[in-house]
């Protein structure tokens, strides 16, 4: 059964018709989704009848705000098939945070000068900046999967480039190019050459059913506000042994067992990586995210998504011929999500963006955190519309007439 | 928000003001094993003299709330003269008891977590252990009321990796 | 004119006679506060009209939710009389990361073994693992200033304890005792020395008037959820020069000026500590919550809050005599807050906090994140009342008659 | 929203279709600095030939939207053959008429912000530059205007310092 997503639009206050400031086309969900009102309902409830600092408090508020803060949890969890769910589950602030853990905890521990960090060319800053970081501090080594010209991986020389390599750091889905980053040979390649793999879902999570016990990753980062969740929401999860030997990251409240004039020691599993008060409110938050999307089904989002997406890039194309270049893979759902890039009749990103926002459409103009991807694509920017749930043909149709404008203006 | 009468049972009181195993016992040849809450900074220390299999001597010192004093207090009459098979099935099935709400509270027990091990001793067997059944109704004092259960595990199994 | 908390309990849902499961009397703000209605449909205005990323979208409403969040940012700034509030407040998730950020970036680019770290006794653990972790790490060498017979500060050896230290880290006010801390003599001491000077501001910003210009500190934290804001928000306050100079903490998106494969350079202030899609909504929320604050009066505020402490010391020490053991100074409207730890007849933190909440009375029962200063007070845990701008002596009277019922329970 | 004519008026898309003073200079002799709007991407780079205190030369090359494209093409027309300091007066009243919606973004220029120094010239005497004004109705896009600027500012204060 396909989503009807002009139905779906009622639950999301922002794409209600009867915005303040006029309806807006939401072709952005790739920097940060809208979320429905079940969300702001679960947050609101939780500030309203329950709140209180968690997991220290005996009395009956202060219990039922901890067990929806774990409930929370258990939920996230289970979304993503992790195996262990209430012990593997990091509640962090973004998947920046989340990812610059590993980086600070398992690779400061583990990685020595020379030691090789293979990431790719498609990566987000988030999953870049903390690698070079370590590359600067440690004298580690960054290798980098090339992009083929097709838009994906270029895996024919992985096995050189795994080589020596102590852990692979990779997008599972690209927030640029809507390039969905084969796992599997990845993590075979890695597993051979005895390195650990993280990947980060930020941009998978929100759009397909994903099964972290299967999917062979060792340590893998997603972010709440593109996810229908709210802001300042981040999970990180790894394998229960590797948290178990991981030294703690936040030192505080919360992580530890006890604390002496002269030292401490951790708490238990998840707690030792969640030093403070942590994101409550955003965690049950995230939690109802995660159960609206189950209600719907994941698999009904991914098909929508990809029939979505070719309608636009066959529209795209129809339109504007020459005129547009797009970077991305060919339409293919497996392949390829709802995210699309392009330049646009010699029009910088900015004007094209500038100009669909005053018909109320919202795409994304710029690097979008990717500057070293920008290179490789010879752009120094690009103009971006991403998809999900709440967007249909209509929306696709108001970017391509939107775009006639915008020639028309510079031409 | 049920009353208190399922939680402070007159038997519990009982043992929280006159606690059963109260005291400290050479270390060595005692074994002395330490468990923290670390949720509200309850502190316990078991004292396990375990000869042949059997826990001969058993004694409990630290401080705590009337449920972990009350529980550690019952532990220890439970347990002595046992043997350890026995003190851990024991365990296992106080924890079945109180794992319901542990459960949901997202338990970091791991194996010894629900369905790990059907209990050997059904919770109506349990004795005065049972009094502290009302407890699952008060999630936060579960971990108040294992605390000593799990310290007691915890200073089985290092007894058991010195001997291996 | 006084403050009438009677009437602002109106403006905060949670605290109505109305509330589904009962009314409670909220004695636990130290741990978290309630938040009013206001701070709550700033965010849900947020979400339903504006939400998008900041910072990068070129489109309204992108551009309005980076206004919102920036215009947050000021007003958190000056309402602590930040003297740059645009660029040296960093918004954090908590207290703790404000912490920690300065413990990773200044204190492990300056800090060498032998360096000396001056603390209290009276540190909450987010003041104390942080240095714990460094001193593990480093080697540096950790001081306490001893907590006095009076439950203030003992600094009469301070010049002694100071001398080599490189940085003193201290709580502005302690969630334990109550305790505000005179920052100035430690201040000029640390000058002397040439330290310099960190102050945990968690209990100090929400309930007094602060300003940054004149306090004479180096670096600031305080914390959004006990102050009437979300949770997920923190701050850290920094001088310039200090930010400046600082390596960045968290690497990713937002960060940065521009990254290479082989290298990045760092944004401007703030956003060069604010790696990845920062707590929007939270920042938004928190600058709802100053607001309030401010139409209120931190004055009126901390003396609403002094008089009720002072009223609520004189109640339990009548009603209780030796039955009770007060941790903390004697009532001082200058140098004591709202903050009232004791134990009660022999019964256990947890069992009087049990026993209240039968009562709908909210108490803390533990070691408040505080293991060192529990050793020093001789004690496990103590019961915790703390009072805010919301509570008033009919509160009070219903702890000093819950613990009637406590004292014949376990009699 | 406003109409879009505020932001594109004809003489912008007039200097961003023929951009005056496009180029590189060798460098050295003549000055090279580069500009990063880390929000869009965009890269300037200006090149600057300063003698005995005057702008002698000045070229711009790097990537951009139109609004930066052509406000660096109307510096670099403005700027060239004026002195250092008169054109240091054109940046603060440039600035200054960029600055209103800049402060509420939470400028990180310091100084150079507003009342920071009273405008050299006045906004109705920027002549061409006028035209960039409808920006500032477009908070994001004052980024772009100003980029030039900037990087012209950072250019001048390192001749300065390696002269001093
Ligand atoms: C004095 C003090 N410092 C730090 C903290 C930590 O605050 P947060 O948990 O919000 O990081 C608290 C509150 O728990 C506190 O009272
Ligand atoms: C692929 C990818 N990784 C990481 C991030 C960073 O997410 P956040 O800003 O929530 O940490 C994003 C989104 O910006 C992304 O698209």
């Amino acid at each position: 059964m396909s989503i009807d997503a002009r139905a779906i639009r009622k639950d999301f206050p922002l794409l209600s018709p009867d915005r303040a400031g006029g309806p807006v086309v939401y072709l952005d969900s790739a920097a940060s989704s809208q979320r429905p009102r079940a969300v702001l309902d679960a947050m609101d409830d939780y500030y309203t009848t329950t709140h209180a600092n968690v997991h220290r408090g005996v009395y009956a508020i202060a219990e039922e705000a901890t067990r929806r803060y774990e409930a929370a949890r258990v939920a996230v969890g289970r979304f993503v098939g992790a195996p262990k769910p209430a012990t593997e589950i990091v509640f962090t602030k973004n998947v920046t945070e989340a990812i610059n853990l590993v980086a600070y905890t398992w690779a400061r521990r583990e990685l020595r000068r020379g030691d090789v960090v293979l990431v790719s060319e498609i990566e987000h800053h988030a999953n870049l900046v903390p690698w070079l970081m370590l590359a600067e501090e440690r004298g580690i080594e960054l290798r980098y999967v090339p992009l083929g010209t097709d838009y994906h991986l270029d895996l024919s020389d992985l096995d050189r480039l795994v080589d020596g390599a102590r852990l692979v750091a990779v997008s599972a889905a690209s927030n640029v190019l809507g390039t969905v980053v084969d796992l599997e040979p990845i993590v075979a390649a890695a597993r051979r050459a005895g390195a650990l793999v993280l990947a980060d879902g930020a941009q998978l999570v929100p759009h397909r059913p994903v099964d972290l016990g299967s999917i062979g990753v060792d340590f893998f980062g997603f972010t709440g506000h593109k996810m229908l969740g709210p802001t300042g929401i981040g999970v990180l999860w790894a394998r229960e042994e590797l948290l178990d030997a991981m030294p703690p990251f936040l030192g505080g409240g919360e992580m530890i067992r006890d604390v002496r004039v002269d030292g401490f020691t951790t708490n238990d599993l998840p707690w030792k990586f969640e030093a403070g008060t942590p994101p409550i409110a955003e965690a049950i938050g995230l939690g109802a995210a995660v159960e609206y999307l189950d209600a719907i089904g994941l698999e009904r989002v991914h098909e929508h998504e990809a029939a979505l997406a070719t309608y636009a890039l066959d529209r795209l194309r129809d339109a504007y011929g020459d005129e547009i270049t797009i970077f991305g893979p060919e339409p293919d759902p497996q392949r390829r999500s709802g995210v699309i890039s392009f330049s646009f009749a010699g029009v910088h990103p900015h004007d094209v963006a500038q100009v669909l926002d005053t018909r109320g459409i919202c795409v994304r103009a710029g690097h979008h955190c990717a500057k070293p991807l920008m290179r490789c694509l010879g752009v120094g920017a690009t103009t971006r519309a991403s998809l999900y749930l709440y967007n249909d043909e209509e929306d696709v149709d108001a970017l391509v007439d939107g775009l006639a404008e915008v020639r028309d203006l510079f031409a | 928000m049920s009353g208190l009468e399922d939680l402070y049972r007159e038997i519990i009181l009982d043992h929280y003001r006159s606690p059963r195993n109260r005291g400290e016992l050479p270390a060595p040849p005692a074994h002395r094993v330490e468990g923290f809450n670390p949720l509200c900074g309850d502190e316990i220390v078991v004292f396990l003299d375990v000869v042949d299999g059997v826990v001969v001597d058993l004694k409990i010192s630290g401080q705590g709330c009337s449920i972990s004093q009350s529980s550690a207090s019952m532990m220890s009459a439970a347990v002595k003269g046992r043997s350890v098979e026995e003190a851990r099935g024991l365990v296992r099935s106080f924890k079945a008891m109180m794992s319901i709400h542990e459960a949901q509270l997202g338990a970091e027990d791991g194996d010894d977590g629900p369905g790990a091990a059907t209990p050997v001793i059904a919770p109506d067997d349990l004795g005065e252990l049972a009094a502290l059944q009302g407890v699952v109704k008060f999630p936060v004092r579960i971990k108040c009321a294992t605390l000593s259960w799990n310290t007691l595990v915890q200073g089985l199994d290092e007894l058991e990796a010195a001997r291996a």
